[in-house]
């Protein structure tokens, strides 16, 4: 339509928002200088740096592995609670969805502040248990909101129609519901396993000394001065996850000119 | 279908031992001294803060109408456009939460300082070195830098839902442009709008990094206070609890307001 | 354009993602005419259909409504309304809010409103659905408030895409009665698209076929079905037998191995034709006096007439008649001259 | 020949200075000592502040690994930003830190708070290197908790560029010419500090007068200030942000290093001196290899590798011998006398100062917010009349839906 360049150069104006300040670390990661100030020449000094900076490797590895169990073990959970609450009734479903919002609508601090009290009061030692605990916690009401939408849009006689023809429940199961729903626990596990990423309040106040998870350091880092290795390592972060979503936008993009290849009639 | 709740049942475990006894905990120590008697003065100590909830909740208001408004023609612009460009910018709005929070937020530092980026940009053009950074205005600007991508996913989910013949027919039936706007789209994309407020205005209400960089300390936030009782040197875990208890009760008030006003009954769906 | 032309459509032509979907495209709709828009899905009916709405922009050639030109005229500015194939009523409002959707914005009083809603509600036999909303009514109700929404604006043409199709059978042929019996007794110009040559029969003044976005056949149903230009459109509309012929010279044509007497004239000698015959005009006789014979492989009850394919030496011929024949048996047929029609081979594109 | 043969000596000695940090055992540290533990496979966790030791960047010495590799005993070495931070943490019991480093004040919190183990100083030969008047301190009267690692004092650092006067006493962060020029500490302790000795009080005031007057002056500051910032204060001042900012003695070496611009000056008022001491916490599993680490610490050398890396002050007499003449004489890190002697390290003060002095604080934060108060009231009242319309206009709706359905 004809405003079409008008709405392309709004879209255009709230990208260079939100990409603005990414570039702006980019950019520095390369600055010989260590202050930010002043822009000193250009080298990879950062770079050779980092890798063998031992606390943020360290951390980062930390990080990683707690997203990734963390976000599995969500999604488990979170897949099983939401088929669970799926089958209540209408009383206990709206009781339970609410708790479920508690952990989203709750301020992280107080989420990070009342886990730690319980942890202390129980004497769980802090570290890698308590920090994926704490992100289950929050990740799991993640996955059950993005699996919820795809049992009530899936058709309710598949199942029977996979019993008639001689599953067993837990065939029937596994045959019919768990593809239906996979593209909510997909991305019910990628929200969860940002969220995790990127989560640095909560895993403050639950994780101890040898635990410290990326975002800690960098917040430990921002209190002082921060080492411009951090803004070489949000570069190369920013890099693979760009990559990531080329390929899985590309991915999903041919998938779908396939599809429409096969029933191409315009009506 | 698929009956069996037994199946939820390590989640409603879970939830119970790891949210709600948290919750209790934190009531606990809202109501006690460091021995342990029963109190009710740390809660009435709040009272005495309450300028700065008062700053929180304005600064808050004000950041999310200000993504609201940034954000709607973004999603209209987004579930009217083909499937293709429709996940190219979906990603490019997901791609920022996957940086680190506190880093962009820091970045927007070296941004706005007097002799940051733009006054060095502006110096170019002889405009004097405006003073951008430690006001209440960086803090607002830093809370919908970061909070924006909340808004804007559940608008553009609702609005996907609003057909392009219901708008055709509300032009066939002589809307203009405006008025198609404001009798069809707005009311339909309702329910995005009320869960794209609650997404972003809990997490600006209780953020508190972005208020320190950004804002030069003077303009104090709810965060600040409760990360001071906890980790600052004055050390008061019990006055820390009262006020992260107040927040939630605020929280809990705006939430059941905008619940009121959204009929809306498929709720999650918006809500990824 | 003579005086009661309404819309005129001059050498139109619309480009979707780089095919050409509408090639020049003529059309003349009078005021008051209920014109339809016949054709297999894809023939670009839908299409041509939103030019006139204003919702698509024809890439080539000219619009005009009462003689103005309105390409660039938005959608909310004709005196044009449409009814959608999926209603697409207001989720948000309710029956009454809806159907006043249209008065409203034109700044109506609210007296004068309810009126005007009232009476369109009678008219459609929806009365007391007022406070109803839209997600729990039936099919046919939706389409009935759909039309009522449209209907009361008192537009000069009111545009119906397949409204029909989601209805059951019964109700569809009562609402084929009511909407033909609206459009006479409100005097407006419909213009129809339907797949379904039924309805294009029953309810149409005028009937346009259109095939890949070209306008085959106008005319009245009677001329379409007895008169069809190509063979394409004598199968689209109703049932007929089509098959190859040689036309030695005017008014003999031979077909199925025999040579027949017709009433068409004016083709090249010798020239190949397609020769088409409905059903219906093929007399069953006893086999030693039809003009060509046959054995009868099947037949089918129909409620009102039997179905009857009879294979003579390979062609299959489809014939209605009002009594059976054994399977099997070996039945003569003949037909009459004049309902013997010629046409010239359709080049394919 | 004898001159060629201390030319060979020479080169041989500098080649290995050159080469490689001097590792440990050619220091001549007691082999016997440090090899207690050499294949026990222990571990100790230490508990620091960010940045705040020689870790082998730009060639200096990396502390930690020389020790590992002395003793045998791996280091877990991990950074807090705040003594709070460190408090908390050990007071949730889920820590299990051998060694910590807090500053002075939280010293003696803790071992008011019995959070210390006492040092057993045979185990910890190497101090005597230290400084007798740094052994004696008010904040661990019996000198039985602690050993101390660096101390330093506050400090103002200015912008010459934009600072022309002699600065020389904290009045001058109260002038009105470097208006939104100044840049002030954001936590409550340090802000109450530098006002009560610009008054002349003593910084670990308790008497509540004093304390109001200060929250006065502070407000009469505000205005001037630019921001309320902790380790901000690094990067503003050397990125010319701001023209004045206290700050600390031993950091201002290095931004003066990396902006020539600033410089810095010890108050004449005096100034509050802090330590930061090395001590075991009661979570400790391994205290005679924490022992050994805190040795390893007073070492000459390794001390003196250490402070040149953190650029404050050190208490090691042996390490201060060691280090080259300029930064002996350097009067920012080594301040002479007088300007010392009314210099006071923080005390933990008792609880209700805590508190009079945070809400203090929060007043002085809010003061131009005061307006916000009365629109609490405004708020609530909006909110119930808008849901309670809300509420009406459904129930209508509702029930006229419902009555002809």
């Amino acid at each position: 339509m004809k405003k079409s360049w008008l709405s392309r150069c709004y879209v255009g104006l709230v990208m260079f928002f939100l990409y603005a300040p990414i570039l702006v670390l980019i950019v520095y990661s390369f600055n010989e200088n260590k202050s930010r100030g002043v822009w000193t020449g250009f080298s990879f000094k950062w770079y050779q740096e980092l890798f063998h900076n031992e606390i943020i490797l360290q951390s980062l590895s930390n990080t990683l592995f707690i997203a990734v169990v963390s976000s599995l073990l969500a999604t488990l959970l979170g897949t099983a609670a939401a088929i669970g609450i799926f089958s209540m009734g209408r009383k206990a479903r709206s009781l339970v969805m609410n708790v479920t919002y508690f952990p989203i609508i709750n301020p992280e601090i107080v989420t990070g502040v009342s886990l730690m009290l319980l942890f202390a009061m129980c004497g769980i030692d802090l570290g890698y248990l308590t920090l994926i605990i704490a992100h289950m916690t929050f990740c799991t009401p993640y996955v059950i909101l993005n699996v919820m939408p795809k049992l009530r849009q899936m058709d309710q006689h598949t199942y029977e129609a996979a019993l008639d023809l001689g599953c067993s429940p837990l065939q029937a199961f596994s045959k019919v519901i768990i593809p239906e729903i996979m593209p909510g626990i997909l991305s019910g596990l990628m929200m969860s396993f940002t969220y995790s990423l990127d989560d640095f309040i909560i895993s403050y106040f639950v994780s101890s000394s040898t635990s410290q998870t990326l975002p800690i350091t960098i917040y430990s880092m921002t209190r002082r001065k921060v080492s411009p290795e951090i803004n070489a390592l949000s570069a190369i972060i920013f890099v693979v996850v760009l990559v990531i979503l080329i390929i899985v936008n590309v991915y999903g993009a041919r998938q779908e000119k396939q599809q429409q290849k096969r029933y191409a009639s315009y009506l | 279908m698929f009956k069996n709740k037994a199946v939820s049942l390590p989640y409603l475990v879970w939830s119970a031992v790891f949210v709600i006894v948290p919750l209790g905990l934190v009531a606990y120590y809202a109501m006690t001294t460091k021995t342990g008697q029963f109190t009710l003065d740390n809660l009435a100590r709040v009272g005495q803060y309450a300028p700065v909830i008062m700053s929180s909740i304005l600064l808050s208001i004000i950041a999310t109408i200000i993504s609201l408004i940034i954000a709607y023609p973004l999603a209209y612009i987004m579930s009217r456009s083909s499937g293709n460009t429709q996940r190219t910018y979906m990603m490019l709005i997901m791609l920022p939460m996957w940086m680190n929070f506190l880093l962009r937020t820091y970045s927007w530092m070296t941004i706005l300082e007097r002799n940051g980026l733009i006054n060095r940009f502006l110096e170019l053009f002889g405009i004097g070195p405006l003073t951008m950074i430690n006001t209440p205005g960086a803090v607002v600007l830093g809370m919908i830098y970061n909070y924006l991508p909340f808004m804007i996913l559940p608008l553009y989910t609702t609005m996907l839902k609003i057909e392009q013949h219901t708008i055709e027919a509300a032009q066939d039936l002589g809307a203009t442009p405006w008025q198609v706007l404001s009798r069809v789209i707005i009311p339909l994309s309702m329910p995005g709008v009320t869960t794209g407020i609650t997404m972003v205005f809990v997490p600006c209400i209780s953020t508190f990094a972005i208020s320190r960089m950004l804002g030069g300390g003077s303009s104090m936030l709810i965060g600040d206070l409760i990360e001071l009782q906890f980790l600052g040197n004055t050390y008061n875990p019990n006055l820390g609890a009262a006020i992260s208890m107040v927040l939630m009760v605020i929280i809990l008030i705006c939430m059941a307001m905008m619940n009121m006003f959204d009929e809306g009954e498929d709720k999650e769906a918006m809500l990824l | 354009m003579n005086e009661n032309v309404l819309i005129s459509l001059r050498n139109v032509a619309v480009d979707f993602d780089g095919e050409r979907i509408l090639h020049n495209i003529d059309l003349d709709i009078n005021d008051k005419e209920f014109v339809t828009l016949l054709g297999p899905s894809g023939c670009g009916k839908t299409t041509t259909l939103r030019i006139i709405g204003g919702f698509v922009e024809p890439t080539e050639g000219d619009v005009f409504f009462d003689g103005a030109r309105i390409n660039d005229l938005p959608p909310y500015k004709r005196q044009v309304n449409t009814v959608f194939q999926r209603y697409a009523l207001f989720p948000h409002l309710n029956v009454y809010e809806n159907i006043e959707f249209g008065l409203k914005l034109n700044k109506v009083d609210e007296k004068e409103r309810r009126t005007r809603v009232k009476e369109m509600l009678e008219m459609v036999n929806l009365k007391g659905f007022e406070h109803r909303s839209i997600n729990r009514l039936s099919g046919g109700q939706q389409q009935r408030v759909a039309i009522a929404r449209a209907l009361i604006n008192h537009p000069r043409v009111l545009l119906l895409d397949e409204p029909l199709g989601a209805l059951d059978l019964k109700l569809r042929k009562e609402m084929q009665v009511e909407l033909k019996r609206i459009q006479q007794s409100l005097e407006i110009t419909f213009i129809y698209v339907t797949h379904d040559q039924e309805e294009a029969l029953t309810m149409s003044d005028r009937v346009v076929v259109m095939k890949d976005g070209v306008i085959l056949q106008q005319g009245t149903p009677q001329d379409i079905y007895n008169e069809p230009a190509n063979a394409f459109v004598a199968d689209f509309i109703g049932e007929s037998n089509i098959v190859d012929g040689i036309m030695h010279r005017d008014f003999l044509v031979e077909f199925a191995g025999r040579e027949f007497d017709c009433v068409d004239k004016g083709f090249g000698l010798n020239e190949q034709v397609d020769v088409v015959i409905r059903p219906e005009d093929i007399k069953v006789v006893p086999s030693i006096s039809g003009q060509f014979s046959g054995v009868v492989e099947s037949v089918t009850f129909k409620g009102v007439h039997y179905e009857m394919i009879v294979d003579s030496c390979g062609i299959k011929w489809m014939i209605h008649s009002t009594h059976a024949e054994e399977v099997g048996s070996l039945v003569g047929m003949c037909v009459e001259p004049n309902d013997i029609h010629i046409m010239h081979k359709m080049e394919e594109e | 020949m004898k001159r060629i043969i201390a030319l060979l000596v020479a080169l041989v000695a500098c080649f290995s200075l050159l080469c490689l940090p001097a590792s440990a055992n050619e220091l001549g540290l007691d082999e016997s000592y440090y090899s207690r533990f050499k294949d026990q496979d222990i571990s100790i966790n230490v508990y620091n502040w960010g940045e705040y030791i020689s870790d082998g960047s730009d060639d200096t010495m990396d502390v930690n690994a020389e020790f590992e590799e002395l003793t045998g005993i791996t280091v877990n070495y991990s950074t807090f930003a705040t003594n709070e931070e460190l408090y908390d943490k050990l007071k949730s019991g889920g820590a299990d830190y051998d060694i910590i480093i807090p500053s002075d004040y939280m010293i003696s919190r803790m071992i008011q708070e019995g959070m210390l183990l006492p040092l057993d100083f045979e185990n910890i030969p190497a101090v005597e290197n230290i400084f007798p008047q740094y052994l004696d301190t008010n904040y661990d009267p019996e000198g039985a908790y602690s050993v101390p690692y660096t101390w330093g004092t506050v400090g103002i650092i200015y912008n010459t560029a934009m600072v022309d006067e002699v600065v020389d006493s904290w009045q001058i962060l109260w002038d009105d010419k470097y208006t939104n020029n100044v840049l002030m500490f954001s936590n409550p302790r340090d802000a109450f500090g530098i006002t009560l000795k610009k008054l002349g009080y003593s910084l670990n005031s308790t008497d509540e007068l004093e304390l109001r007057v200060a929250a006065e002056e502070l407000k009469m500051q505000k205005p001037i200030v630019q921001a309320y910032v902790m380790d901000e204060i690094f990067d503003k001042m050397q990125g010319g942000e701001a023209a004045l900012a206290p700050y600390y003695a031993g950091d201002a070496l290095t931004m003066i290093d990396a902006n020539p611009d600033l410089a810095f000056a010890t108050p004449k008022e005096g100034t509050n001196i802090f330590y930061d001491a090395m001590c075991i916490p009661y979570s400790c599993q391994q205290k005679e290899a924490a022992e050994m680490y805190i040795n390893f610490m007073c070492e000459a050398e390794v001390a003196a590798a250490n402070i040149e890396y953190i650029g404050y002050s050190t208490p090691n007499q042996a390490a201060f011998e060691l280090l080259d003449e300029e930064i002996r004489t350097n009067p920012i890190s080594y301040p002479d006398d007088e300007l010392l002697v009314n210099t006071e390290e923080y005390v933990a003060l008792p609880g209700e100062t805590n508190l009079l002095m945070d809400s203090l604080w929060t007043e002085i934060l809010t003061t131009d917010d005061q307006f916000l108060t009365w629109l609490m009231p405004v708020m609530l009242i909006a909110g119930c009349v808008a849901s309670v319309v809300k509420i009406v206009a459904r129930k209508r709706r509702r029930a006229r839906e419902m009555a002809d359905y």
